[in-house]
């Protein structure tokens, strides 16, 4: 094979391929080129994005640990901490999806108890086609996938959200996030320390899982054993990933833990390399002590496969004995590979001889990074001057059938059908259950609350990537804070196309400015996070999608608050001020079959005021429930407080003459199906609807009583035009059975 | 016509098995010494109507293509036979 | 009363069983080991939900042979209490204590959800501050949880603990979230100290987790234990 | 000796199989009409050694009774072969 053949067959470009030949002083051997393909690639080495994601703020008083670790950290008082992290499966998924997405709920597991803490919640958003044919079948493997693996593993998924939207017809994104528990002392960070500390290798048996050989194979002259060397898809095992999680506890509660890695992508390569890296020291590798599922297998593919549920564990010395005896106990295999040495080279042995010699930083820290070139997007020359407000406005006699074919809609209707399907209450801390604005988790033992939401809207970031990337965030901290819990932190996934397209470029950066801006104004820092490039099949991009989690926390787990209605007779208060803001919206797709204007406008100070509010609010016990109004608008919002609760039992009567008003004149489409963000819709006792009104007037946020809550029927008027007056019931059925319809092809 | 179908899907070659693998931790720890290796796959019976041989088979072998079998990890081989007509439940 | 919580591998309602007992219930309660025999001291078994051996095969067929199922028989034949929670009741079917087995969901899906179940008899451990044809609430969360077993068999056996019933405590088809024969959401062995049931009762034990029916299985079989 | 079995595991007659009846509506939802019954089971393969044919047939009848099946809700029947001596992954 040529040298041009062989960098090639592992993702190299020239320059790339000379600069691994300048570091290493030579030319790298087949398995040195694999390992530097992998490291270097996008996907490991971050070195298209890392120059813009270095202008996402990550200081904050509560940030234990940023950006740079297997999860980030935040201090939750007196000696705990809450780690949490998202990462993207979306490739994997996308041909396999029920393997696919369970091995990503798998490896974002591993790296939260890779730092010691114990998992206490997932989520999981996700993106796919319009639900038909293929799309369908996705949806089905991936729900089916998440719940497989977190139902087995035992931990509960309590949230997630879900989008389907052409653009992701061809790439569909799966995002998982987890958060664990820890104390202080207990933190472990994925660093080789110690020269001289043994290295052990725990967990499944190496196998030829994913390896990322298949370039290399189609580059290769084929021969009767090519079958053989044919990577082959991840396959998870939740069962030994939940042995692995007690083994590692347990081993971590012995103190002979140094370091701790998980191994994901580009497998013991990419594990040895980063904690040497991190540590500032090197590590000796013996390939004949892995334990392998197969025989025959090559060093390389023993260095670079992805098999899954294992960890690299860095040991202090004497204590290998102990540690593997743990394993041993827990039925899994743990194999001491070698030896934290301190000349900063990862050296792999096979057979007693040297198979590759690479300094640890020069597959890590010396990665090179990219300012790629960047150009703005013709399309948005059409999507901007579409002006909404040229459309014929909503004829009152036609409020109900497009309520209900919004409220049957793919991305409004209730996601039921996917939770149902997860574990959610094991653990006993799910105070909050899916189905609210955020998930609210209880901390046994403590007053303290943690919520957690994620959010990402990819249409508003299709028609301004800067403002949407605000308006995710923005929008994560309002589902925390509803639910009474103060927005603290994120992690995030940005899911992109192709970043050598100067348009997804463009994309990136302006996205990440934009929530860049909301996290300083919010005051929520960014504690770490994934990117995922490269989604795009046949030319075909998908919208930019930040993907945002939220972590909230709540001094007082009794102030925990649903969005569901409690009961007939409070009142319904709204909020912020609503403009004429159609662009983006759900209405607009599905009523006008129109995918253009402007997302709706975000005044960062009013969201965080609007926040405040409700978070002093929630505090001084005023409020009985709160939501926050998102996709479909107000109508929806107040329709899925209704419907929260026992079915059919809730209903309300609102005069949508009171809403506050940004313009003059509020179109009725507006009203009802704007998305205007920094709204909330509160309901109180009657006998707080002054207090509350008092402190929105001293927290300078617009707020106005709508109506009350009412029993069994829903009525929306404008003044004395009744617009919809119908049984909840009715409506009520049409959202809730809508996915499950599509889902399973009933429809 | 009809025809009763037997298919076996099994994972492919290289394909982690965790079920197995499972299995014969298992049988090892119930006393069965020498399990050397444990695969668990899929056996799906079928007992369908179609005009002749050739139409059952061409049949058969979309239904295993569509839906039976997941390519991406499994594969599948089925025997095919015609069936005693009005057999009820004979596959069980 | 000492309770004991057997911990397979891929147990996963352990700690839950064991937080309920131990800060709720406030009584005493330590770990069982599935590879120890020892159950010394324990009163009342429990075998926590979960996935023991990833429910590879068939739910709780792997799990029934562990070393300590042998001695949780004995401690049964000898009038000792326990209690088979989700896949602990799939282990309890699966060795014998109760009939019957456990097939796939109707639906073919993992279900998670609060589903109402009738009392069918108080004269159990568990439910012995029940009165028959009460209604609680608690959680599911399992994917074979449709029961089905040779009615003689049953009947010679066991008897029905609960059903799954609608708000008004019919038994009726739309209540049954699962497909389970004659909606049985759980039994008990003739002499009532062996109980399995699919509901969840340890995530439904508390006020700030949205309910408290779940406390009353315990609290039973602490009074039913006192007053042995 | 290196033995090589295919077991069959399947589902009582009379017992319902939810995953069959689920089998049987997709297909018929793909297009394939005249689909009368599906039962799905489970096929598990087994390489281990014993001495002869004898005590190889009276252990695999043994994993069978004990684990592989469920006498209340399964039957099975099961096929056995001399295996290739270290044919590695033979199975797949
Ligand atoms: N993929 C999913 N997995 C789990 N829960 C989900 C998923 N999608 C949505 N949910 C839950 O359904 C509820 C409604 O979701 P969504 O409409 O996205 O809420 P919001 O608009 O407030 O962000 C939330 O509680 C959310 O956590
Ligand atoms: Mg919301």
């Amino acid at each position: 094979m040529s040298k041009q053949a062989a960098w090639e067959a592992v993702g190299l470009t020239e320059e790339e391929y000379e600069r691994c030949r300048r570091l290493l002083g030579r030319e790298p051997n087949h398995l040195e080129l694999g390992m530097f393909g992998l490291m270097w690639s996008e996907h490991c080495s971050y070195k298209t994005s890392k120059v813009h994601l270095r202008k996402l703020p990550t200081a904050g008083p509560r940030v234990l640990q940023g950006p740079g670790e297997n999860a980030g950290v935040i201090d939750l008082g007196e000696d705990l901490a809450l780690v949490f992290k998202i990462e993207s499966h979306n490739h994997p998924s996308a041909i396999e999806p029920f393997q696919g997405a369970a091995t990503g709920v798998g490896g974002i597991l591993r790296d939260v108890f890779a730092m010691g803490a114990y998992p206490i919640a997932i989520l999981d958003s996700l993106r796919f086609g319009e639900p038909d044919g293929r799309s369908r079948y996705l949806l089905g493997g991936v729900v089916a996938g998440i719940g497989w693996y977190g139902n087995c593993f035992g931990c509960p998924t309590v949230g997630g959200e879900v989008y389907f939207e052409p653009a992701y017809a061809g790439n569909p994104l799966v995002n998982a996030m987890c958060l664990g528990l820890v104390r202080h002392e207990e933190i472990i960070r994925g660093r080789a320390e110690g020269p001289g500390n043994p290295v052990l290798l725990v967990g499944a048996p190496t196998g030829r899982d994913g390896i990322h050989g298949a370039s290399l194979l189609a580059s290769r002259e084929f021969d009767e054993q090519a079958e053989e060397r044919r990577p082959s898809v991840q396959v998870g095992d939740p069962f030994r990933g939940k042995l692995l999680l007690e083994a590692c506890l347990e081993a971590r509660a012995t103190g002979l833990l140094v370091g701790v890695n998980d191994l994901g992508a580009a497998g013991l390569a990419s594990a040895c390399s980063e904690t040497a890296s991190r540590a500032g020291t090197g590590m000796e590798i013996d390939l004949d002590r892995v334990s392998r599922r197969e025989p025959g297998m090559s060093a390389y593919e023993v260095m670079l496969s992805e098999s899954q549920e294992r960890m690299l564990l860095v040991v202090k010395p004497g204590g290998e004995d102990v540690v593997a005896g743990i394993f041993a106990r827990w039925g899994l295999e743990a194999a001491v590979i070698g030896r934290v040495t301190s000349d900063g080279i990862i050296r792999v042995r096979e057979a007693g001889k040297v198979v590759a010699e690479v300094p640890a930083r020069a597959l890590t820290g010396e990665a090179p990074t990219y300012m790629r070139p960047e150009h703005e997007p013709a399309y948005l020359t059409a999507t901007r001057s579409f002006a909404p407000e040229r459309l014929p406005d909503l004829e009152p006699a036609e409020s109900g059938r497009i309520l209900r074919q919004l409220l049957a809609a793919g991305n409004l209707s209730s996601r039921e059908w996917i939770w149902r399907q997860y574990d959610h209450l094991v653990g006993a801390n799910t105070v909050l259950r899916p189905g609210s604005d955020a998930a609210v988790l209880r901390v046994k033992g403590r007053p303290l609350g943690i919520a957690v939401s994620v959010d990402g809207n990819g249409r508003y970031c299709y028609l301004d990537p800067r403002q949407g990337g605000a308006l995710a965030v923005a929008e994560a901290a309002r589902n925390v804070a509803v639910s009474g819990a103060r927005p603290v932190a994120l992690t995030n996934c940005l899911n992109f196309g192709n970043p050598e397209r100067p348009e997804i470029m463009w994309q990136f950066r302006e996205v990440v400015e934009g929530m860049a801006e909301a996290c300083q104004v919010l005051g929520t820092p960014v504690t770490g996070g994934n990117v995922s490039f490269y989604n795009e099949t046949l030319g075909e991009n998908i919208y930019p999608t930040p993907v945002v989690g939220m972590v909230g926390l709540l001094e007082d787990i009794a102030l925990a608050t649903a969005q569901g209605f409690r009961a007939a007779g409070d009142h319904i208060v709204l909020l912020g001020l609503t403009g004429n803001d159609l662009g983006g919206s759900e209405y607009l797709k599905l009523v006008h079959g129109v995918v253009g204007g402007l997302p709706p406008h975000l005044d960062l100070e009013e969201e965080r005021r609007v926040q405040e509010l409700c978070l002093e609010a929630i505090g001084a016990g005023l409020i009985r429930s709160a939501h926050d109004c998102s996709d479909g608008g107000l109508a929806v919002a107040l329709l899925e407080s209704a419907f929260t609760a026992a079915p059919g039992a809730h209903g309300f009567e609102v005069d949508l003459a009171c809403v506050p008003a940004r313009k003059a004149v509020l179109r009725r489409d507006c009203l009802l199906f704007g998305e205007t963000p920094s709204r909330i819709v509160l309901t109180v006792r009657p006998q707080h609807l002054e207090a509350l009104l008092k402190l929105a007037r001293r927290h300078r946020v617009a707020a106005s009583r709508l109506g009350e809550v009412r029993q069994a029927r829903v009525t929306m008027r404008h003044g004395d035009d009744f617009w919809v007056d119908e049984p909840t019931a009715e409506l009520e059925a049409v959202w809730r059975g809508a996915l499950a319809c599509t889902a399973e092809g009933t429809a | 016509m009809r025809w009763e179908a037997r298919v076996l899907v099994r994972l492919k070659a290289g394909v982690l098995d965790p079920q197995g693998a499972a299995t014969r931790s298992a049988l090892e720890s119930l006393g069965f010494s020498g399990v050397e290796e444990v695969r668990v796959g899929k056996l799906v019976e079928l007992a369908f109507q179609a005009p002749n041989r050739e139409e059952a088979e061409l049949r058969l072998a979309q239904m295993c293509h569509k839906l039976l079998a997941n390519p991406v990890i499994e594969v599948f081989e089925y025997a095919l036979d015609a069936g005693r007509e009005g057999s009820g439940c004979g596959l069980a | 009363m000492r309770f004991g919580i057997v911990v397979f591998p891929g147990s996963n309602c352990e700690r839950d069983c064991y937080h309920v007992v131990d800060a709720v219930l406030d009584s005493p309660v330590r770990y069982l080991w599935h590879a120890d025999a020892d159950l010394s001291g324990v009163d009342c078994v429990i075998l926590p939900g979960g996935f023991s051996y990833g429910d590879y095969l068939r739910p709780g067929a792997i799990a029934r042979f562990a070393r300590i199922m042998r001695a949780v028989e004995e401690h049964a034949a000898r009038g000792g209490l326990v209690l088979g929670i989700c896949n602990g009741f799939q282990i309890l079917l699966e060795a014998g204590l109760l009939p019957g087995a456990m097939l796939r969901n109707r639906s073919l899906k993992f279900q998670c959800q609060d589903v109402f179940v009738r009392v069918e008899t108080a004269d159990t451990a568990f439910t012995s501050m029940c009165r028959p044809g009460q209604i609680l609430r608690l959680p599911i969360k399992h994917g074979d949880g449709n029961y089905h077993a040779d009615p003689r068999d049953l009947a010679a056996r066991a008897k029905v603990v609960f059903r799954y019933c609608d708000a008004d405590g019919r038994v009726v088809p739309e209540a049954n979230p699962n497909g389970s024969m004659d909606g049985i959401a759980g039994l008990a062995n003739l002499a009532g100290n062996v109980v399995g049931l699919m509901p969840h009762p340890e995530v439904c034990a508390e006020p700030e987790l949205g309910g408290t029916d779940g406390l009353v299985l315990l609290a039973s079989a602490l009074r039913y234990w006192e007053e042995r």
